[in-house]
């Protein structure tokens, strides 16, 4: 073995097979397991929906701007308007909150990573690809057209002859894995891996509302599970479950749905008040108030989101009890919300105001959810609703929420957190303009909904007819255009941001240490975060731990400061622990997250392609099952025991 | 860094890719099709990536590899490879099965045959080699020997199981479990059994299974399960005044959920009566919708066993001869309650009225009418 | 169901877009005092806000006070943002005492939205009860929906005249002050049977009966339509719901009940008749029509039709619709005749039906000349291979002109 | 099906150890724990399902007319007994005892296949008798109950056959103990779902 040099060293060999333990391009992203990459990950995967579903918003609106409208049939418009909400709700709002989620927990609870890297890497890898299964059936013959609900018997196959419904079930059953892994993988994450001296009632609050929306993911998507089995059941296999003729009571998806479907709306708003939570303290120079009612009160409406369902079905002849109990029920819940308006409102009471763009996003937030949460008080009213629902108002009204809430909610986060992840501050001008287009667009877009559904004009029609448009200040003619014209000012408004990313990325300041005077752990690393995030893992003595660290009361009652960010930081890095293990990137999560829409395929096509399907998830488990969560020295080249502690870099 | 094979594949992928969007865009696409440039799509994709991965004899290029010079490893997958072509050769002159055995185990036999070699190598180091090897194969190996395993187990015992009697089966069944638990017991507390002693005992199980599996096949369902399949007696409804022997068996008596009633009809008394939902009152006929699933609740209140039984019309069994359309609950006992359901499709028309009636009870009848 | 583009449809765009122009003008000109003033105008045909019967005026009472309160909450939350925005914004003033709540205020401020929602709970409960009250009705209505239109039948009820049971289509007529039942179901999927000036919306559900109540003050016309999404023509699947007074339905009830009347002997009529039993009756029943050697006609809809049924044409033109309401039997004059009269007058134009100047031609011609291309439904060959062939909807039944002449002068004489 | 064999997966897929964990469960054992609880769930709402349906059966037989109460009690007590067989392999694997760890693991697993195999034959009896997969919404939703079952235990069985190789090859990071705990926990899940379904499906509506 003389020229042993020229013969393949193992490493070489091993070739794919290796770890990707070295990670350079496009492998950095592909194979990683870090919590921060991820999070990236799926927020632009939620913003490539958030455009793809906007563009099904705006055709919808050009639709119904004039009466009659012919720019979509009636075909494409019940699968535009079923895929818009399909989009909007499980592609983008979702994943943007599990983006933020996914990258800001760890750092929040002074965590180096998420209990389960590896499962992290999955469920973002099957929500890609189960979003892009959904979106496949266009080009398939069809998008799912039963509306985003599904109502059976409509979505049978004898009323949905295309394969668009199976697409629909079946690409949502991929991303409801991805849900359950990543609610399981972040409960567990905060529940076991905040850092010394964190108590649950010194978590930051967004921190808490995730933990929330975690435990409502965890129990609602197996609900939405069942009946999306069922479906596809019926569908590809020829059970019978929503077969009237055969004496099935369509009612019993209806109740699994919205027994999903209702701490669904909880699972899309909740991460954006956890948003604000921590937006407004930090621009109002004061803790958010009443923190302890904040928290009870995003737990209370965790619980009793479950006990609310049937109030989506009023109109479906429960029977008065079930109709009475329901409503009251849910006029019970507005008091837990409320309680999240007033000490949002009180926190800036007092306050010393900075009006970033982050803040007014903030502001909008309280204002226009208020407005919609108060639409919503009038349709707990089980006989208003009989009038409203399934009319405009209710558009109007969960625009209101969702938009109003979840969505500026996620634009105030970004702005806040963007000079964290990037290192780069989003230009402010910029992100004024941006806000008050959104702002107007939406009122423009939604608030007319208002009085054309008040004026009687229901949802989910390809057309409306200047018949029953009437005439005077409320005719429905105007109002529909008007509506039309505010969701093209709202695409400038998204416009502005996606100009402002570009801009940012091009030539943005580079941002302070410190941009914004904030009060918590995920603000105590570098800008954007080593990837192990902190150098020694802070022990917490306060809620706004950062800001304790930064000011002190004086002899006086007065906050003085009494270190800079810059300080808190040196003091950490100064106490650097020596050996930091990271786990290792890995194949499997993308290997198996790619067997489930192949399989999905099979199930559609040809059950062979199924097997196969199955067959390539099934080595995916055992291939991840018997692989080290850290790679062994031999996947090192030159093998090498020391890669898997990092050297600790000392910044600032 | 791009060798031939990989050139290859990558010209075939991006081949196959603008034939999948070509055949998207211009041709009028079938789903097959589409899933089936996918597929190739996929593949390809797949292999390229594998080359481009492992770099494709990239490092032996112009080079003998040192293990190569050593004597290869004694390997079964040759073996196993013919076994396969000789099964392969049987199945095509008797049953497609044994084919796709055939076919399964040589190309069991490729993959393991060809990753061995590869692996035997990719380096001087024996003990490195075959860690290479499991690392490729042990997630392949361990959940389909674990399927292979279940399956066998499964199939042939449930063959038992439909060979031979009802009552017989529940003893052997609980027979087998009980040896199994008998054979870890034993196996626990003798420490000292030899390896050879419990591998034989596993041997011997697991052929006397398969046996048994194989002449369960041969000897076929037990009778009453043949009868059944061919009689199809549980929906066959007779609906005379008497108790049938099969559609009658295990009545089941309540319902759940009875808010898709049409109406309810009572038997108190000898006489019948009908409440349709929403109406206040008893009637004496309800209308009904045309072609719409008809739900009718039977509640039996008087002592003795009824059904229900309703008259829908004649069907046209052949030219110029028509059979009356009936169809009917379960015989009843007292305080049962049983789900009716039927579809009318044509109007009522007079002289012959769609009816409900009790067979055996006289003069007692509720009139279904279709507008 | 691709509309040619053509220049008279481009014209009708642009005519429609002045029109909807014309309409901004009063909003242009209007100020906080238009409001007030267009509360009274004439609004939708299906504002929810304007009950004309007991049900919907129960719902109106309870929930205009709710928006009240919603609405002073909203300012209250609108005005304190404003006041806290003005008043504490950065002015340089020091870093504010870092308190963290006050128990007290909060749990004062949790109460009192709790305690309004027991009271507005209290009412809600009362009214819930009592819209769900079935035992004083008076009259039982069957409904069906099925895509994408609505059946209704009448079951026999001597007190008002009904002595064997009607069916119709397109409107559903009522007597006035008189509390109706609806029994609804559905044939395929779900829908929903929504008047709003008479009451809240109910499903239709197949496999079950649900029960809805309506009751209408004043004779007229109340528009309502499907709300629930149920496939491809949801949009189309409106409906009219007709109040006439206790005399006025009495009448109503005669004529359909009136026995079939054949058209005379050598009329285009008569021809047409012919035309409908070779063509229609496959499907549409006609009440008595009888064949040639005097059998009467039974459509087999459950034959072709995959939900198994389809509008029964007895009397069709005592109807002032057709196509699940989509259309109008009557031109736009003779409509607007019907429609705005007053209470007094309404009940004998309504019962004068179509006649022929006042028929929509256009559209009844439309309709024959290619059905699927006025509504979009489920006729095309190629689309029913999951329903084994059976259409969901009218197919086009390639009518000859001359043809669709005697159909129409035939479908005139169904009075 | 899918999340059972990642519970094999996420047995060693942390790289924070239980001593430093908050709650002082570990983050496998506190991440089993919500997924059963999420398979409670999942059960629930097929439960639910099959109560609502199934005394809708249409043109096919019944349940009365198909079950055989004894047999299916037999099959269930060899399901229970492989719960005991099972605790047997943790403790063992507790105290380190390799031979008979993975001796338990598989009368464990073979006892389980033993119950499916039981389940294939009375599906196969039920076919026969009148009850096809789609013959009406009782059938549909007892099979797919039961189905859905039938797949965990065999999923769970592939799991048990896996770790024995895995324990005998040496190829099992992190604890073994817990390794084999945690598939034990799956187990009798699975067998206490089981017990559920038997109660409600078979004993009940007798």
């Amino acid at each position: 073995m003389a020229n042993i040099e020229n013969f393949a060293t193992p490493s070489s060999a091993m070739g794919a097979l290796k770890r990707p333990v070295v990670t350079k391009g496009w492998r950095e992203w592909v194979f990683t397991v870090d919590h921060k990459k991820l999070g990236i990950m799926y927020m632009a995967t939620a913003m490539f929906f958030f455009v793809v579903g906007g563009l099904e918003a705006v055709l919808i609106r050009l639709q119904l701007a004039l009466p009659n409208g012919k720019i979509l049939n009636a075909d494409l418009y019940n699968q535009m308007f079923t895929m818009h909400a399909t989009t909007m709700v499980f592609l983008f709002v979702m994943p943007m909150a599990a983006g933020f989620a996914n990258y800001f927990i760890p750092l929040q609870i002074g965590a180096r990573d998420v209990a389960f890297p590896r499962i992290n890497a999955f469920g973002f890898w099957a929500l890609l690809f189960g979003g892009l299964f959904i979106n496949l059936s266009w080009f398939l013959g069809g998008a799912a057209d039963g509306g985003w609900f599904m109502y059976a018997p409509n979505s049978g196959p004898i009323f949905s002859p295309s394969h668009g419904v199976d697409f629909w079930a079946l690409g949502l059953q991929i991303a409801g894995i991805a849900s359950l892994t990543g609610a399981i993988n972040l409960i567990v994450t905060i529940l076991n891996m905040r850092a010394p001296g964190m108590k649950l009632m010194r978590m930051p609050i967004f921190t808490w509302m995730i933990l929330v929306v975690q435990f409502l993911l965890a129990f609602a998507v197996p609900v939405i599970t069942v009946a999306l089995f069922l479906l596809s059941f019926q569908r590809n296999f020829g059970a019978t479950f929503f077969d009237v003729a055969a004496g099935a009571d369509p009612l019993l998806w209806q109740h699994l749905f919205w027994i999903f479907g209702h701490p669904e709306v909880y699972i899309l708003i909740l991460p954006s008040f956890g948003i604000i939570s921590e937006v407004l303290p930090v621009f109002s120079r004061k803790p958010l108030f009443g923190y302890p009612f904040v928290v009870f009160s995003g737990a209370a409406i965790g619980f009793v989101g479950w006990g609310v369902w049937a109030h989506h079905m009023f109109a479906s002849g429960l029977g008065p009890v079930s109709v009475a109990v329901f409503s009251i029920s849910t006029m019970a819940i507005a008091v837990p919300t409320g309680v999240k308006i007033v000490n949002w409102t009180l926190t800036l009471w007092g306050g010393k105001l900075w009006f970033t763009t982050a803040m007014k996003f903030a502001i909008g937030l309280i204002v226009l959810f208020t407005i919609g949460g108060l639409s919503g008080v009038t349709h707990s009213v089980a006989p208003s609703d009989t009038q409203q629902t399934d009319t405009y108002y209710i558009v109007a009204h969960f625009h209101y929420v969702l938009f109003g809430g979840a969505v500026l909610g996620l634009f105030s986060g970004f702005y806040y957190w963007w000079p964290k992840m990037f290192g780069k501050m989003l230009n402010e001008k910029l992100g004024t303009w941006n806000f008050w287009f959104m702002v107007i667009g939406m009122n423009l877009t939604f608030g007319p909904m208002h009085i054309l559904g008040l004026q009687g004009q229901p949802r989910r029609m390809y057309q409306w007819t200047e018949n029953r448009a009437g005439e005077g200040f409320f005719n429905l003619a105007f109002w529909n255009l008007i509506a039309s014209i505010g969701s093209l000012v709202l695409v400038v408004g998204v416009f502005l941001f996606l100009v402002n990313i570009f801009i940012t990325a091009r030539s943005g300041k580079v941002a302070p240490l410190d941009p914004w005077g904030a009060r918590s752990l995920e603000w105590m690393t570098s800008n954007p975060p080593k990837e192990h995030n902190f150098d020694s893992i802070p022990t917490v003595h306060h809620l706004d731990e950062f800001f304790h660290r930064k000011y002190a009361e004086d002899a006086n009652g007065q906050m003085q400061q009494i270190a800079t960010a810059e300080e808190v930081l040196k003091q950490l890095e100064d106490n650097a622990d020596a050996h930091i293990h990271m786990p290792s990137p890995s194949y499997w999560p993308i290997v198996i997250a790619f067997g489930l829409p192949v399989t999905c395929l099979g199930v559609i096509y040809s059950i062979p392609l199924a097997i196969f399907g199955g067959l390539i998830i099934l080595m995916g488990a055992f291939g991840w099952a018997l692989e080290p969560s850290t790679a062994p020295d031999t996947d090192f080249d030159p093998p090498s025991s020391s890669n898997t502690s990092k050297d600790v870099v000392h910044v600032g | 860094m791009f060798t031939p094979g990989s050139k290859y594949l990558i010209a075939i992928t991006g081949l196959s890719a603008v034939s999948f969007a070509l055949y998207m865009l211009l041709v009028h696409p079938s789903a097959i099709g589409a899933v089936a440039l996918i597929g190739l799509l996929a593949a390809t994709s797949l292999l390229t990536g594998i080359t481009l991965f492992t770099r494709d004899g990239h490092a032996s290029e112009g080079q003998t590899s040192a293990a190569a010079l050593d004597t290869p490893t004694p390997s079964m997958w040759p073996l196993v490879g013919a076994a396969g072509f000789a099964l392969l050769l049987v199945g095509t002159i008797t049953t497609p099965i044994v084919f796709i055995f055939g076919i399964v185990a040589m190309l069991a036999a490729l993959v393991e045959w060809t990753v061995q070699a590869w692996s035997e190598r990719s380096s001087a180091d024996v003990a490195y080699n075959a860690q290479i090897r499991q690392r490729i194969l042990n997630p392949i190996e361990y959940p389909i020997l674990a399927a292979v395993g279940i399956a066998v187990i499964i199939f042939s015992f449930s063959r038992v199981m439909l060979a031979i009697n009802k009552d017989a089966g529940a003893i052997i069944f609980i027979a087998a479990a009980a040896a199994i638990s008998l054979v870890g017991v034993l196996i626990s507390v003798r420490p000292q059994l030899k390896k050879s002693i419990v591998g034989t005992i596993a041997v011997v199980a697991a052929l006397g299974l398969v046996g048994a599996g194989i002449a369960g096949m041969g000897v076929g369902m037990r009778e009453e399960l043949v009868v059944a399949a061919q009689e199809d007696h549980y929906a066959h409804k007779e609906c005379g005044a008497e108790k049938s022997e099969h559609f009658d068996k295990g009545v089941s008596e309540t319902i759940s959920a009875t808010s898709g009633a049409d109406a309810t009809i009572e038997l108190i008394d000898g006489k019948l009566t009908a409440h349709a939902q929403g109406i206040e009152g008893l009637q004496d006929s309800i209308t009904v919708r045309r072609s719409n699933p008809i739900n009718i609740i039977f509640r039996n209140k008087d002592a003795g066993e009824f059904r229900l039984s309703a008259y829908l019309g004649k069907t046209k069994v052949a030219d110029g001869v028509s059979e009356d359309l009936i169809t009917c609950t379960q015989l009843l006992p007292q305080g049962a309650e049983q789900w009716l359901t039927f579809t009318i499709a044509k109007p009522s028309v007079s002289g012959e009225p769609y009816t409900l009636s009790i067979p055996g009870l006289a003069g007692q009848s509720v009139e279904v009418v279709v507008p | 169901m691709n509309h040619i583009k053509n220049a008279s449809d481009a014209a009708s765009r642009v005519n429609m877009l002045t029109r909807v122009i014309g309409r901004l003008k009063p909003v242009i000109l209007g100020t906080a005092g238009t409001m007030f003033l267009a509360s009274c105008a004439t609004n939708a045909p299906q504002d929810t806000w304007q009950p004309k019967g007991p049900n919907a005026q129960k719902i109106d009472s309870l929930q205009k006070p709710v928006f009240a309160v919603a609405g002073i909450i909203g300012l209250i939350v609108a005005a304190a943002v404003t006041y806290s925005i003005i008043k504490f914004r950065d002015r340089g003033q020091p870093i504010p005492k870092q308190s963290h709540g006050n128990p007290a205020l909060e749990i004062t401020l949790t109460i009192i939205p709790a305690l309004i929602l027991a009271v507005v709970g209290v009412f809600t409960f009362r009214t819930v009860f009592d819209l769900n009250k079935t035992s004083d009705t008076q009259m039982i209505i069957n409904v069906t929906g099925q895509q994408w239109w609505w059946e209704y039948d009448y079951p026999a009820n001597n007190e008002y005249g009904i002595t064997q049971p009607i069916i119709t289509s397109g409107q559903l007529v009522i007597p006035v002050g008189t509390k109706v039942m609806l029994r609804e179901t559905s044939r395929d999927v779900i829908h929903s049977y929504w008047i709003p000036a008479l009451n809240g919306k109910r499903d239709a559900v197949p496999g079950r009966i649900t029960i809805n109540r309506i009751e209408a003050d004043e004779p007229g016309i109340y528009a309502g339509q499907c709300t629930e999404f149920c496939g491809l023509s949801h949009a189309n699947m409106r409906m009219e719901a007709v109040a006439l007074s206790k005399e006025d339905f009495a009448k109503w009830v005669a004529n359909q009940l009136k026995p079939y009347a054949a058209p005379a002997e050598g009329t285009l009529a008569k021809e047409g008749e012919t035309v409908f039993l070779n063509q229609c009756t496959r499907c549409h029943q006609v009440n008595g029509l009888t064949r040639a050697d005097g059998t009467p006609v039974i459509a087999a809809p459950d034959e072709n039709v995959w939900s198994g049924a389809v509008p029964n044409l007895s009397h069709l033109m005592s109807r002032n619709t057709f196509a699940g309401a989509m259309f109008d039997l009557l031109t736009p004059e003779c409509r607007n005749d019907v429609w705005k009269s007053d209470s007094a007058s309404f009940g004998a134009k309504y019962l004068a039906g179509v006649s022929e100047p006042c028929l929509n031609q256009t559209d009844l011609r439309g309709w024959l000349r290619n059905a699927p291309a006025k509504k979009p439904m489920y006729a095309n060959p190629a689309q029913l291979a999951a329903t084994g062939g059976k259409y969901r909807g009218m197919p086009n039944l390639g009518l000859s002109e001359s043809d669709i002449e005697k159909l129409v002068a035939y479908l005139l004489t169904l009075k | 099906m899918w999340f059972t064999l990642d519970n094999l997966a996420t047995a060693h897929d942390t790289h924070e150890g239980a001593a430093h964990s908050s709650t002082g469960l570990s983050n496998v054992k506190l991440g089993m724990w919500l997924f059963l609880g999420t398979e409670c769930l999942l059960f629930g709402g097929l439960i639910s399902t099959y109560m609502l349906y199934r005394g809708r059966v249409g043109t096919g037989p019944r349940p009365s007319q198909v079950f055989d109460i004894p047999f299916t009690s037999v099959s269930s007590f060899v399901l229970l007994m492989s719960s005991l067989t099972m605790v047997l392999a943790v403790s063992a694997a507790h105290k380190r005892d390799d031979r008979s760890t993975n001796l338990w693991l598989v009368i464990t697993a073979l006892l389980g296949a033993t119950f499916v195999g039981g389940q294939v034959y009375e599906f196969t009896a039920f076919y026969n008798e009148g009850m096809g997969f789609s013959t009406s919404l009782f059938s549909s939703s007892f099979f797919v109950l039961t189905g859905f079952h039938g797949v965990h235990v065999t999923v769970g069985i592939i799991m048990l056959l896996a770790l024995r190789g895995m324990l005998k090859n040496n190829k099992v990071p992190g604890s073994r103990a817990e390794t084999v705990e945690m598939i034990g926990l799956y187990w009798h899940f699975v067998d206490i779902v089981w017990i559920i379904i038997f109660t409600l499906i078979y004993l009940i509506p007798a």
